[in-house]
Formats: C-alpha cells, sequence, structure tokens
C-alpha cells in the first residue's frame, strides 16, 4: 500500500516542478494537471483495502451485507476524486483555450514573456 | 421562515444561471435587448430575500441546518447556517444585487451579456454555497465553482491584459485549490469524515491539548491555511490579486474585491475555531501585518486606478486577518473589528471601483496621468468617490474609522501596542494615497479631450449612491453593523454550540 | 453597546464645528491680509510659456517622493520583484507555504 | 477545418453509432455498474467529436450545431433542477429520492439516480460539444 503513497507524493513533487520550473505554457498546464492526478491517487488508495471488493451491491451480496460492508472499499474518495475529475476538466478546458488567446495576443507561450502587468 | 430557504438561496442563482443562455436565445429572437439584465437582476432579488429571510431565526440563536437529499449530518452534506455565515451571505446577496445592477449599465456595449450574467450568477452561487455549506468536500467544489467563473470572468474582453491576468489567476489560483483538495483529503483520511462539525467534534482532543498533534494534521492545515490565504491574497500569495482586478471588466473587480473578499474571511474567521481547532492566530497577525504595510507601499506608487484600489484590497484585507488574529490571542473586540471591517470595507471598495469604472466607460482611460478635472464633469461620481476614500483612510464620521477604531483597541487590549502603531500609520499611508488619486482623477487641470465628458448612466449611479448611503449610515449608526457582527463574532467563537446542533439537531 | 467605544454623533458635531472654525479663521485672515490675487498671479508661471492641461497634471509616480525616499529599502528590492512572470509568483505562493508550515511546526503542541 | 481522407471518414462514420450506443449504455446502466452521467455523457460527446474531425466542422455542425449543444446543455441542467425540486415540492427535503425504488439489479431502480444521470448525461455531452466547439473557433478565427 506504501507504493501507492510514494507515488502520488511523486506525481505531486514532479507536477510542482515543473510548475516551477518549465517555460511554457502547456507545459505548466500539464504539470498542474499531472499535481492533481497525483492528489486524486492519494485520495483513491486512501479508501482502498488490501484484497477488497467493488463497492456495488448485487443480488448474491445483498443477503450477506455485513459481509459486503467488511470487504468493500470506501466508496467515497471514489465519488470525490470523480467530481473532483469534472472540476479539473473544466480548468483544463479553460487553460487550453486561455493559452490559444495568449498566443495570439503575444505570439508566445513562454510565461516570462507574459508580462505587460507588473509592478 | 420560507421552507427550504437555505438551499433555495443556492440554487436560485444556480438555475438562473443554467437558464441563462435560454434566455439570451430568446431575448435576441423577439428583440428584447435589456431581458438578460432583469432576469439576473429578478434572480438576485429572490435570493437576497430569501437570505433575509433566513436572518432572524440565526440572529435569535438557532443554527439552522439544511439536510440534503434527507440524509443526516455526519453520513450526508448539509448546509449548516450560522451567524458567522448569515453575515456572509447577507453581504454576497446585498452586494451581488448592486453590482449586477451596475453591470446592466456597465456592460451595455458588450456582447453575449448571457455569458456574462450566467457566469456571473455562477460565481455568485459559489459564494453563497461557501459560506452556507456544512461539509469541507462541498466547500471545496463551491470554491472551484467560485473560482473556475471567475477565471473566465475577468478573461471575458479577451484583450491581452484580461487574458494574461486569467492565466496568472487561473495558475495559482488552482494551485491554491488543489492544496486545499490535498489538505480535505488528508484530513479525511486521519478522521474519516468531512463533515464540519464532525470534524471538529473528533479533532477535539487535539484542540485541548490533550493529546499530541499528529504530523498528518499538521501538514493538512499548512496545506489549508496556504489554500486559504492564496484565496484572500495574503502577501506572498497576492500576485495574482493586483493583475486580475486591473485587467478584468470593472463590474467583475467590484464583485471580487466586495462578495469575492467574504468567502475568504469567512474561512479565515472559521479556521481557529472549525475544523481544526488549532492555534494559527500568529500566523494571521503576521501575514496581516505584512500585507497591510506591502500593500499599501504598493498602492502609493502606482499610475493606474484599478491598479491602486487593487492593492488597497491587499492592504485592507491586511485589517480584517489581524483583527481576526487578534481575536483568536483573546481580544474579542479585535475580532470584532476584523469582520465589522470585512462589512465596510466590501461595500466601499465595491463603490470605489464602480467610481473607477464609471470614469473608465465615460472616458475611455484607467491611467492617473491621462485623467484629470473630472469633478466638475461627473460631480456625484466625485462625491461617492470622496465618501469611499475618507472612509477608506478612516476618517471619523465614516464607517472605516469605526472597525479600523475597534482594531486598534484590540491591538491595545490583545497587548500589542505596536500592532496598533503600524495599523494608524498604513492608515495615514492610505489616506495620502487616496489623496493622490482624488487629485489626479477628479481636481486639477482638465485636458481638452475630458471636456466633454458627461456623468455616468443612472443604472450605474444608483447602485453607488445605495453604497455611499450605507458607508455614511453604519458610520452615524455603528450598531446597524453591531447587530450583524456581534453574532456573527459570537457564533463563530462557540464551536462546541456548533457541532451539538449540528449533530444533534433536528 | 459601543457607546463607551465612540459615540458618532458627539463627534461628527465636533467636526463639523471644527470645519466651521476653521472656515472662519480663514475668513478672519483673508479680512486682515486682503488677498486680490492678479491675472498673472493666478497662471502657472513657465518662463513665459502657455502651459497646456496636460503638462501641469502632477506625475502619478513621484506624487510622494518624500515617502519613496523615507521607505527606499522597499522601493528598491520589493516592488522590481513584482516582475509580472507566472513563475516566480508560484515560487512565492511554495515559499510561503514552507514557511506557514514551520510557523505552524513551532508554535502547536 | 476540412476534414480527413476517405479511409478515417468512412471508418469514423461506422464506429459513430456503437460509440454513441456505448455512452447510453453508460448512462443507463450508472446505477448499477461503474460509470453514470458523466463518464457517459463524454462518450457521446466524444463519438460526436469523431464525426467533427473526420468530415470538418462544416458537415458535422449540420448535425449537433453549436446552437443545438447550448440548448442540450440547458435541457439537461433544467431536469437536474426539476429532479432536485420535485423533492422539496412532495413535502421532504431537496434532492431527496420520491422515484419508485425498484429490485436490486433492474434497469429501472434505485429511485431518482436514473432520471438524475440522464439529466446529467445530457448537460455534460451538450457541455463537452461546447467547450470543444468553443476551442474549435478560437483556432479557427485564428487562420483567417
Amino acid at each position: 500500500m506504501n507504493f501507492n503513497y510514494t507515488i502520488a507524493m511523486l506525481l505531486i513533487a514532479l507536477g510542482f516542478y515543473c510548475l516551477l520550473v518549465k517555460r511554457n505554457l502547456i507545459k505548466l498546464i500539464i504539470g498542474l494537471s499531472v499535481m492533481t492526478d497525483g492528489i486524486h491517487l492519494f485520495l483513491i488508495s486512501m479508501g482502498y483495502r488490501t484484497g477488497g471488493i467493488a463497492p456495488i451491491v448485487t443480488s448474491e451480496l445483498s443477503s450477506n451485507l455485513s459481509n459486503f460492508a467488511s470487504r468493500a472499499v470506501d466508496p467515497l474518495p471514489q465519488a470525490l476524486v470523480l467530481t473532483s475529475i469534472v472540476i479539473n476538466i473544466c480548468i483544463l478546458a479553460l487553460a487550453l483555450s486561455l493559452s490559444i488567446y495568449a498566443y495570439r495576443h503575444y505570439g508566445t507561450l513562454d510565461p516570462y514573456k507574459l508580462r505587460r502587468l507588473r509592478e | 421562515m420560507i421552507p427550504h430557504a437555505p438551499i433555495l438561496a443556492i440554487v436560485l442563482p444556480l438555475f438562473a444561471a443554467f437558464l441563462m443562455p435560454l434566455v439570451g436565445l430568446l431575448s435576441k429572437r423577439y428583440n428584447a435587448a435589456k431581458a438578460c439584465d432583469w432576469f439576473a437582476i429578478a434572480a438576485m432579488i429572490g435570493t437576497i430575500l430569501l437570505v433575509a429571510d433566513m436572518a432572524p431565526t440565526v440572529w435569535g440563536g438557532h443554527i439552522l441546518t439544511y439536510k440534503l437529499g434527507g440524509w443526516s449530518p455526519p453520513w450526508g452534506i448539509n448546509l449548516a447556517i450560522d451567524g458567522l455565515s448569515i453575515q456572509m451571505a447577507l453581504m454576497i446577496a446585498g452586494l451581488g444585487t448592486l453590482v449586477i445592477i451596475y453591470s446592466a449599465g456597465y456592460m451595455q456595449r458588450d456582447t453575449r451579456k448571457d455569458l456574462f450574467y450566467a457566469l456571473t450568477l455562477l460565481a455568485i452561487t459559489g459564494m453563497m454555497g461557501i459560506v452556507l455549506t456544512g461539509d469541507i468536500f462541498n466547500f471545496y467544489v463551491f470554491l472551484e465553482i467560485m473560482s473556475v467563473s471567475s477565471y473566465a470572468l475577468i478573461a471575458f474582453r479577451r484583450d491581452s491584459n484580461a487574458i494574461e491576468a486569467g492565466i496568472k489567476y487561473l495558475f495559482i489560483g488552482s494551485l491554491g485549490t488543489s492544496l486545499i483538495l490535498m489538505s480535505v483529503a488528508m484530513l479525511y483520511s486521519f478522521v474519516g469524515s468531512l463533515n464540519i462539525a464532525d470534524l471538529g467534534a473528533k479533532l477535539a482532543t487535539y484542540r485541548e491539548g490533550a493529546q499530541p498533534v499528529p504530523a498528518i494534521l499538521i501538514a493538512s492545515l499548512a496545506l489549508f491555511v496556504t489554500g486559504v490565504m492564496i484565496k484572500v491574497a495574503m502577501v506572498p500569495f497576492h500576485a495574482w490579486l493586483a493583475d486580475a482586478f486591473t485587467a478584468a471588466p470593472t463590474t467583475i473587480s467590484a464583485l471580487l474585491a466586495g462578495p469575492g473578499a467574504v468567502v475568504g474571511i469567512y474561512w479565515v474567521a472559521r479556521l481557529p475555531y472549525l475544523p481544526f481547532g488549532l492555534p494559527v492566530g500568529i500566523i494571521l497577525i503576521s501575514l496581516g501585518l505584512l500585507s497591510m504595510v506591502v500593500g499599501v507601499l504598493m498602492a502609493l506608487t502606482q499610475h493606474d486606478f484599478k491598479r491602486m484600489l487593487a492593492y488597497h484590497v491587499i492592504s485592507q484585507k491586511g485589517y480584517m486577518v489581524l483583527g481576526i488574529g487578534l481575536g483568536t490571542l483573546g481580544s474579542v473586540l479585535g475580532a470584532q473589528g476584523g469582520l465589522f471591517h470585512l462589512l465596510n470595507h466590501s461595500t466601499y471598495k465595491c463603490m470605489l471601483f464602480m467610481c473607477a469604472g464609471a470614469v473608465l466607460f465615460r472616458t475611455g482611460s484607467q491611467k492617473f496621468d491621462e485623467l484629470g478635472g473630472l469633478g466638475k464633469n461627473m460631480p456625484v461620481t466625485a462625491l461617492t468617490f470622496l465618501i469611499g476614500a475618507l472612509a477608506i483612510s478612516g476618517i471619523p464620521p465614516l464607517n472605516g474609522f469605526v472597525s479600523k477604531y475597534i482594531i486598534y483597541l484590540g491591538g491595545v487590549e490583545a497587548g500589542l501596542p505596536i500592532v496598533t502603531a503600524i495599523a494608524v500609520l498604513v492608515s495615514a499611508l492610505t489616506f495620502a494615497s487616496f489623496f493622490k488619486a482624488f487629485s489626479s482623477v477628479f481636481l486639477g487641470q482638465r485636458s481638452e479631450r475630458l471636456r466633454e465628458t458627461q456623468e455616468a448612466p443612472k443604472l450605474m449611479l444608483f447602485p453607488m449612491l445605495m453604497m455611499a448611503v450605507i458607508c455614511v449610515a453604519i458610520g452615524l449608526l455603528p450598531a446597524l453593523g453591531f447587530n450583524i457582527v456581534g453574532p456573527a463574532q459570537s457564533a463563530a467563537e462557540n464551536s462546541a454550540r456548533y457541532i451539538s446542533q449540528v449533530i444533534g439537531g433536528i | 453597546m459601543v457607546g463607551w467605544i465612540w459615540d458618532p454623533v458627539v463627534a461628527t458635531a465636533a467636526i463639523l464645528l471644527g470645519l466651521i472654525a476653521a472656515y472662519g479663521l480663514l475668513r478672519i485672515g483673508h479680512k486682515i491680509a486682503k488677498p486680490r490675487p492678479t491675472v498673472e498671479k493666478m497662471k502657472t508661471y513657465a518662463c513665459g510659456e502657455d502651459l497646456k492641461p496636460e503638462e501641469t497634471h502632477p506625475d502619478s509616480e513621484q506624487f510622494f517622493s518624500p515617502i519613496r525616499r523615507v521607505f527606499r529599502p522597499f522601493y528598491r528590492y520589493i516592488q522590481p520583484a513584482h516582475m509580472g512572470v507566472l513563475s516566480t509568483y508560484l515560487l512565492w505562493v511554495v515559499v510561503g507555504f514552507i514557511i506557514i508550515l514551520v510557523i505552524i511546526l513551532l508554535t502547536v503542541r | 477545418m476540412a476534414g480527413m481522407t476517405v479511409i478515417v471518414r468512412t471508418i469514423s462514420r461506422l464506429l459513430f453509432p456503437f460509440i454513441f450506443l456505448f455512452g447510453v449504455y453508460v448512462v443507463f446502466h450508472g446505477h448499477l455498474t461503474p460509470g453514470g452521467g458523466f463518464p457517459g455523457g463524454v462518450i457521446i460527446a466524444a463519438s460526436v467529436v469523431t464525426l467533427i474531425l473526420a468530415y470538418g466542422i462544416e458537415r458535422a455542425q449540420e448535425r449537433v450545431s453549436f446552437l443545438s449543444s447550448e440548448v442540450l446543455d440547458v435541457i439537461g441542467s433544467a431536469a437536474i433542477a426539476i429532479i432536485g425540486l420535485l423533492g422539496i415540492l412532495l413535502g421532504t427535503f431537496f434532492l431527496q429520492n420520491v422515484f419508485p425504488l425498484g429490485g436490486l439489479g433492474q434497469l429501472f431502480s434505485g429511485g431518482n439516480f436514473l432520471p438524475l444521470y440522464l439529466g446529467v448525461g445530457v448537460k455534460v455531452a451538450g457541455g463537452i460539444l461546447l467547450i470543444f466547439y468553443a476551442m474549435l473557433f478560437a483556432l479557427w478565427s485564428e487562420k483567417e
């Protein structure tokens, strides 16, 4: 299980690195989504239990609900991650659209050159 | 009380926003150009009626709990409305209505007004949801609703500055919301609950110092504080605010400076007590002092009208965070002053941005060096700007003085007179920079180009005058504001009552 | 509730009285000194040239140069740091987060 | 945008009904199997996006225009609103179930999940198409 958390933290760190260092808006967007994906992985692995089953009630499981409850993984993080993915799609779409317009106005995607507003 | 008022206050602007494209299509077909304006104004008036309807019950000592889908609190999502929430909700609904009325005048030359109103109403929905919800993940969702629609609104006019400001706010803001999501995830992994009252009840052992605080809770608190501070724009995180407020359409600057400031300060006021309850007073005081000083010093040398106002937003938010921080050190006056300053600041900063917008609307310029002598052409705008400028600098008969004075007293009460001294100095510097703004824009020689400038349209003057009246009224009768702020402060402090009423209630 | 902190009616009356007193002093001073500004004194004198209204406008950046001199370290180091570069701002966020984390580690428990 | 070669066109025309149907399946079985309104809506939108990419925007717009995707968006959200408000109208809480529960594992079961997922699916399909069109127009106006 610690493997999951390690990968999640690695993804978050990679995303942070990409946000801080890269000099291209598209790469910054990629960094942002990698970071949020790391958080999603963290959330998902939090609800997992070793050898768990999907939290879907079927007819053979419904007769023994306590057995089901002791084996099923936590469904709440999955719902949270789905919500968060939806939100991140909106942010991604907006960021890409803004990048298109930024390229049109400035002729570049370098964040070091998008600096008409300063001081 | 109207039944289901808590959820309707969120649902009404939300579905008004979703229906707005349809209204836009219909208005195009039937040539009713003003249909979108009136639909948005009607939705906002409905919202303010719903919120005002809830207020007496909450001030009577109840905490309204609304179970979404009928699931009771620790399991389902619930809305919990105490005195603090109702102050914020009243401010969002009231100022939001005035901003929408103003934008009916200000945006009359723009196309795609249906999209503009849809996004504005969505932003207001997000703000309303943040202050009314009792679930921490729901808070994150509403925060994202507000943030994404404000990113889009800042870049609404799609000129180069707006796009650049939108991109900067998008990256910094979504970094902040990601930190909040991370914090919520850690909190869930540690406690196993998302309900704020339930979290508060389960973390109470660490609050009382019975057990040492585990590392994951400290990391979660640090992430949450950082995320909230990015939205409040305290100093190391303030960079997006000046750009965004400069380049956005002025109604959006007013919306984010008035109601938008509310949501951040709401969480700053909530944070020391719920859900963590760990001491954050020193962070709040130091960040508040830093932002006050840096904001006002940056504002002193600006050439741009709206940019100067934006740096003053940072500086004045510093006052509020400072006051709330003093409140955690045991000074009730400090916390009341912080919340009162939020009420006053949102009113007059909205008004000042609207004055800047009126000047921009009539002259097409927001640079100090291109304006001048407009006092003769725009007397009403000049008068409202003067009232706002005197209020923000803390000149006695106006509302800004009352709240600043209480924060000064709070500083002395908490045993930190040096804080009071810095706050007074910052207030003086604020007066200096507004003196410059007033003399550059409304006094002095008028250039040839501005000779024919007219007064702003009546639809824009009405909200400005309303806010000026509120400023003077609260200044002369501070009890009006205290009746709202007093219950808010006591509700924020009394976390045990919140927990018992939400978990055990209804 | 707030009566002991701040009574706005008394203060407003005091301010109005002060304003009236100041106006009276101004009138008395005018009566004693009898200022009669001539046309030349009313105009801005700049070596005999006529100045356009735009040129007499105060420069917004140098408006408070004494204050700039007092806070010189700020205007030399902190203000130029607002370069408008997104990556710098993101770096500030990370640095601020680390500072907050350190303060919380020091104060909590 | 002109569209692609005849191979791509034929394949995407053949695949379009299957992808679309799969999206509808995911929407309808959201309360029984993994999936639901959002994934299903995205798959439906993706099926239209393949057509747009293969045939070019002019011909795709004859089928699903910008305006109709906007209308789809509004219809979906209105459906969610009505289902939510039904709970209030029938005297319980917002979004509370008012539909019959049905049996375990049947298609028409789970109370208000199925109508909610239908609304979400329509809304998401319209919304994703709107996003796609908006970005396409942004690029398109750049070339001219």
